[in-house]
């Protein structure tokens, strides 16, 4: 590939003050094999049109800002390369199903307050709760292998884009809060699974998945929330039959 | 924000059975249903349904595929941007109802011979 | 700056659209995947119906070339659904290989895709000597 | 303008800040938090840390010699007391986020697992694969939400420190999603903003690096100690400069020249160690500044490798294998292939020194407090006194959580002290502020550009405040700062409509908070004249500034600001209680000084 191509890109615009709604506008950027999408929408922003916003950091797709649409598919920016699209053009827009706030930016809020919801952090059982600080929890590489892959999100929201479902349904808490969900009511630490379950068995909970599997396909960080979302419709199979034997044991 | 436990693990249940009895034995039977069709004899429902064991699943094949199948159809017509409501399930999953008990109705008769 | 202002937001949001899955391959995908339940049902009450019927009478329908056209096609969906089916599998299947603490090999998918084809050849073989030879 | 009242405000979301918070909510769940952040937590920079964090957990190891590597790796430039303490809670603090959640990588039998580190004695690092910093940020963040007492204050950006009798009352915000003000009147301020690689355009960092809180406290008369001590990491990748973590090394990675020769045995690092039997403090677990100057050299003779996006040294860790290293190496597999093309089990990977850490920062006493009553920092904004000239890697991980306990303890007792500051004066102190901040919005007439000021900056740092440095090349540099901080003051914003998500105002305000730490890096390194730790000179009267100067500099650089002139600078004391300054060596030198220093302490 010779350098200095020429991408032809164009960005989706939105001015909440004074835009009644999105347009496109289109910039020409040079770009080398190494060139990411975050690079090329950092050289318009510097040179081309400062005003245009976008949510960026790390560069290096673990903070999980610049989620984005790429000809329709939700991707990372800095993990999108300009190379692979060599020869044809780009259309870049903010993440679907989420509303636009500016340009590329998207209100993430929704997404934010159903990870705060599903109890994400280690809930431990009575004996654990005074564990001195001198020593850790034993844990076996296959307890912890059972729930790393699930704990590799970073936020970055391309599985709610992905998701027809939250699409349809904004109440859905969504494939990343269900597989954090998850992800600690199989922690070997944890003893909050029963308080999670709760949210997990409602209707807006597992049970809205109807297993499309694009989040799966689209995530950066190969989490497998569509794996997870499985897993927990099981458990909560599982605890509804047991409650259906047990109902005195509902709270 | 609800609070209600869904009842979808009673249908997702029936359902994922489903999914898997029509993987494992539709493909056969529709296979000897198509070549039945082109004459080769191989098809010999009637007799199978008097057995015992032909009667029995084809109870389970039937019923259960219905659910699997009600059951898509139900959250297809929400895909479909068809706002679902109570009737909606009640309709859909009456039917899968109504159909597997015609199925046990109908195998129980022919296993005991209640008719031709 | 004025003072008292809350919020200078106006967020937009896009509309859905009931046609949403014709913009994505793989949403299409999912739409067939989804549409195959029509078939199932239409087969089992098929089956449901010949099960009524006397074996002249199930021999007579089957010949009729709408009945095989649709079985045809019921066959097609069935195998999609199948394919589809047993592809989607691993993800709700995860188990490691062993027992032992330090093994950190889960089954692999392609393992459990194949055993499930496997499955399916035997359930297949097995229905057509029951249908064929047994009665 | 929206008015909040809280007890302690937190300036920043990364580990620092979520640790300060937690802490202040475990210590007293009445007492009221504001976590400020100028983007959601999980997105702050602590989440690109890969290697690990240092902690005494192995049989072999103990606080002392934990405490030795970090001294003898500042160069004798750490407060002692406070290096005391912070080894003395390192593992009480990762094993907190262990019973938290954090998935440290363990050994078969289920403990915890350590890893080898540059400048260790000892393998001490904890590590999560390579991706530390993710999961303790992580950890962290979702640990936060227990706490009702935390309010967080997602995407609003510190404007300014409000101030009152000489006291710090509390901040105010630019609520960046909504577009308007909001002030946060606290009895204390912690600021836990992280640090400004972004002053150099060649840099490991986030864009959101852009050294806030240290110019907030600046701006308010604290000083900046030892800012001339910005850290190479000695393995960035080339071109964009994403980090290849130093655990590379620790797990067996080698570095060789165009040659394939392994160079660093002739930078005082060496003999050379087996290939695939890393040893600690040999070769290419030498600390940072030595292994970042070595590459320096080898260019100088010539014997790096020429690219397209400049001279480079290869990173080779064909040797370790495929499976071992997508166990313990994925982040690393997926970043070289992503960014360089290159698969590390099948090529060598081409990386170069890159600005990665400002040892420097706010000055404070070992408790975190700042000159300034009501006002704490801690994390990489602050200089607590542990990285002294460098820094070793997994030393800032660990002190995010210790200082930040540390701080959120310290600020919440502080809180209870003290009432809230006058609600009219500070009131009106915000506006003034605002009105300051949003004349960009009215006043459109400039005519500089944000973005080429940027782009100027941090190519005239890396000039002159590099891996090496001399007097010339850093007054040019000063000049240069001073010239665009001239131009700063008639930039021109394009958008002077868009309130919500305006990223050109944000930009441009941050900025002018870069800058001001540039002055400050650059002024503190001229007139630091010897060579210490990560300031490396080349000139003096016959190269007299190549050496240590323990008589005139083992002091502790302070820059303070002087209105629009060049920062004031002048020094402190170094707290030196037990381990007196010796010499800084590594290798086989290092074992040699270490045997002669046990007979010493025999007879």
């Amino acid at each position: 590939m010779s350098e200095n191509q020429i991408m032809k890109i164009s960005v989706s615009r939105y001015r909440p003050e004074t835009d009644k709604e999105p347009y496109l506008q289109d910039f020409e950027v040079p770009y080398r094999k190494e060139t990411s999408l975050l690079e090329a929408l950092n050289y318009i922003k510097d040179f081309l049109e400062p005003e245009l916003s976008f949510r960026w950091s790390c560069r290096m797709a673990v903070c999980g800002s610049c989620g984005m649409m790429v000809n329709g598919v939700p991707k990372l920016a800095c993990k999108t390369f300009l190379r692979d699209y060599a020869g044809k053009s780009m259309k870049i827009e903010p993440l679907a199903n989420f509303p636009i706030e500016r340009d590329l930016v998207v209100d993430i809020s929704d997404f934010i307050e159903k990870l705060e919801r599903i109890k994400p952090y280690i809930i431990p059982s009575k004996e654990d709760e005074n564990k001195p600080l001198t020593e850790g929890y034993i844990q076996t590489p296959q307890q912890m292998t059972s729930y790393l892959q699930f704990a590799q999100c970073i936020n970055c929201g391309i599985c709610y884009a992905a998701c027809p479902q939250y699409k349809l349904n904004k109440n859905f808490i969504g494939p990343a809060a269900l597989t954090l969900a998850y992800r600690y009511n199989i922690d070997s630490r944890d003893a909050g699974a029963a308080e999670r379950m709760k949210l997990l068995s409602l209707d807006e909970g597992v049970w809205s998945c109807t297993f499309v599997g694009y989040c799966s396909q689209v995530c950066p960080k190969h989490v497998d929330p569509a794996s997870a979302i499985q897993l927990g419709k099981k458990a909560s199979a599982i605890d509804y039959v047991i409650k259906m034997f047990k109902p005195g044991e509902e709270e | 924000m609800s609070t209600r436990r869904s009842d979808e693990p009673i249908y997702w249940g029936l359902f994922g059975f489903g999914g898997m009895v029509i993987a494992f034995a539709l493909p056969a039977i529709l296979t000897l249903m198509i070549l039945q069709g082109f004459g080769v004899d191989c098809f010999k429902l009637a007799a199978i349904a008097k057995t015992w064991w032909g009667a029995g699943a084809l109870f389970v094949i039937v019923s259960a595929s219905m659910w699997h199948g009600f059951h898509r159809i139900y959250h297809g017509l929400h895909d479909l941007c068809i706002h679902t409501t109570r009737v909606h399930h009640y309709v859909l999953y009456g039917l899968a109802v109504i159909f597997s008990l015609a199925a046990l109705v109908i195998y129980a008769s022919k296993f005991f011979g209640w008719c031709a | 700056m004025e003072n008292n202002v809350k919020s200078y937001r106006k967020p937009y949001v896009r509309p859905v659209k009931a046609n949403w899955w014709t913009d994505r391959g793989f949403y299409i995908a999912y739409m067939i995947r989804e549409a195959t339940a029509v078939l199932a049902v239409v087969v089992a009450l098929e089956l449901l119906v010949l099960s009524c019927m006397s074996q002249e009478s199930i021999v007579a329908f089957l010949k009729n070339p709408l009945v095989i056209l649709v079985n045809i096609l019921s066959l097609a969906s069935v195998m999609y659904h199948t394919i589809t089916w047993f592809n989607l599998m691993p993800k709700a299947v995860r188990m490691f290989a062993t027992k032992k603490p330090t093994d950190t090999k889960l089954i692999p998918a392609k393992l459990i895709i194949s055993a499930e084809w496997i499955g399916a050849a035997v359930a297949f073989a097995v229905i057509v000597v029951a249908c064929v030879c047994l009665v | 303008m929206e008015i909040i009242k809280t007890d302690v405000a937190i300036v920043g979301a990364g580990g620092t800040g979520l640790r300060a918070a937690i802490a202040v909510a475990e210590q007293d769940p009445t007492t009221k938090i504001a976590l400020i952040s100028k983007v959601y937590p999980m997105r702050s920079h602590t989440v690109a840390a890969e290697g690990g964090a240092a902690g005494v957990i192995g049989e072999d190891d103990t606080l002392e010699k934990h405490f030795e590597d970090t001294v003898a790796g500042g160069d004798w430039l750490c407060e002692q007391d406070v290096v005391d303490y912070f080894v003395a809670h390192t593992t009480e603090e990762l094993f907190q986020l262990e019973h938290w959640g954090c998935p440290w990588s363990r050994k078969p039998d289920g403990r915890v697992n350590v890893r080898r580190f540059g400048g260790m004695k000892v393998p001490r690092t904890w590590f999560a694969a390579d991706k530390s910093g993710f999961h303790m940020l992580h950890t962290l963040f979702q640990t936060s939400i227990k706490y009702p007492s935390i309010q967080r204050f997602d995407e609003h950006f510190v404007l300014d420190l409000l101030e009152e009798d000489g006291q710090i009352k509390g901040v105010v915000t630019y609520d960046i999603q909504n577009g308007v003000c909001r002030t946060i009147i606290a009895k204390s301020v912690i600021l836990a903003t992280g640090g400004a690689g972004r002053a150099y355009s060649f840099n490991t960092n986030g864009g959101i690096v852009t050294g806030d809180g240290m110019a907030l406290a600046y701006r308010h008369g604290v000083p900046l100690r030892d800012m001339e001590f910005v850290q190479y990491h000695p393995t960035g990748l080339l071109g964009c400069g994403v980090l290849m973590t130093e655990g590379c090394r620790g797990e067996g990675g080698i570095l060789v020249n165009k040659d394939g020769y392994r160079y660093l045995q002739d930078y005082g690092l060496g003999p050379e160690t087996p290939v695939g039997q890393p040893k600690n403090k040999y070769m290419e677990l030498g600390p940072r500044d030595r292994v970042s100057q070595a590459f320096w050299n080898e260019q100088k003779k010539g014997r790096t490798i020429k690219t397209p996006l400049g001279d480079a040294v290869h990173l080779d860790l064909r040797h370790l294998g495929r499976d071992y290293l997508h166990e313990r190496l994925p982040l690393i597999c997926e970043l070289a292939m992503a960014y360089a093309g290159v698969d590390p089990a099948e090529s060598p990977v081409p990386i170069r020194p890159v600005v990665h850490y400002t040892m420097g920062g706010i000055e404070t006493d070992g408790k975190t407090a700042t000159r300034k009553p009501g006002l704490y920092a801690a994390g990489e904004c602050a200089s607590v006194g542990i990285h002294g000239a460098n820094r070793l890697g997994s030393n800032s991980l660990v002190e995010t959580i210790v200082f930040g306990k540390v701080a959120g303890i310290e600020a919440a007792n502080y809180a209870k002290s003290v009432q809230f500051g006058n609600e009219a004066n500070l009131t009106k102190q915000a506006e003034e502020i605002v009105l300051k901040a949003t004349r960009l919005f009215e006043d459109s007439t400039g005519t500089e550009s944000c973005s080429k000021i940027r782009h100027e900056m941090g190519d005239s740092m890396e000039e002159g405040v590099g891996i090496y440095r001399e007097e010339e090349s850093m007054q040019k540099t000063i000049d240069t700062l001073k010239a665009l901080q001239k131009r700063y003051k008639n930039i021109k914003i394009k958008d002077t409509s868009g309130r919500v998500f305006n990223t050109e105002f944000l930009n441009a305000i941050e900025l002018g908070y870069t800058l001001d730490v540039a002055e400050c890096m650059a002024n503190s390194a001229i007139n630091r004249k010897e060579s210490r730790g990560s300031h490396q000179r080349l000139d003096g009267p016959d190269g007299a500034y190549k050496k240590r100067d323990d008589v005139n500099f083992l002091k502790h650089t302070l820059a303070f600001k002087n209105g629009d002139d060049v920062p004031t600078i002048s020094y402190s004391d170094v707290k030196i209680t037990r381990f007196k300054p010796a010499e800084r060596v590594y290798g086989a030198a290092a074992e040699d000084a270490e045997k002669k220093r046990q007979q010493e302490a025999a007879k």
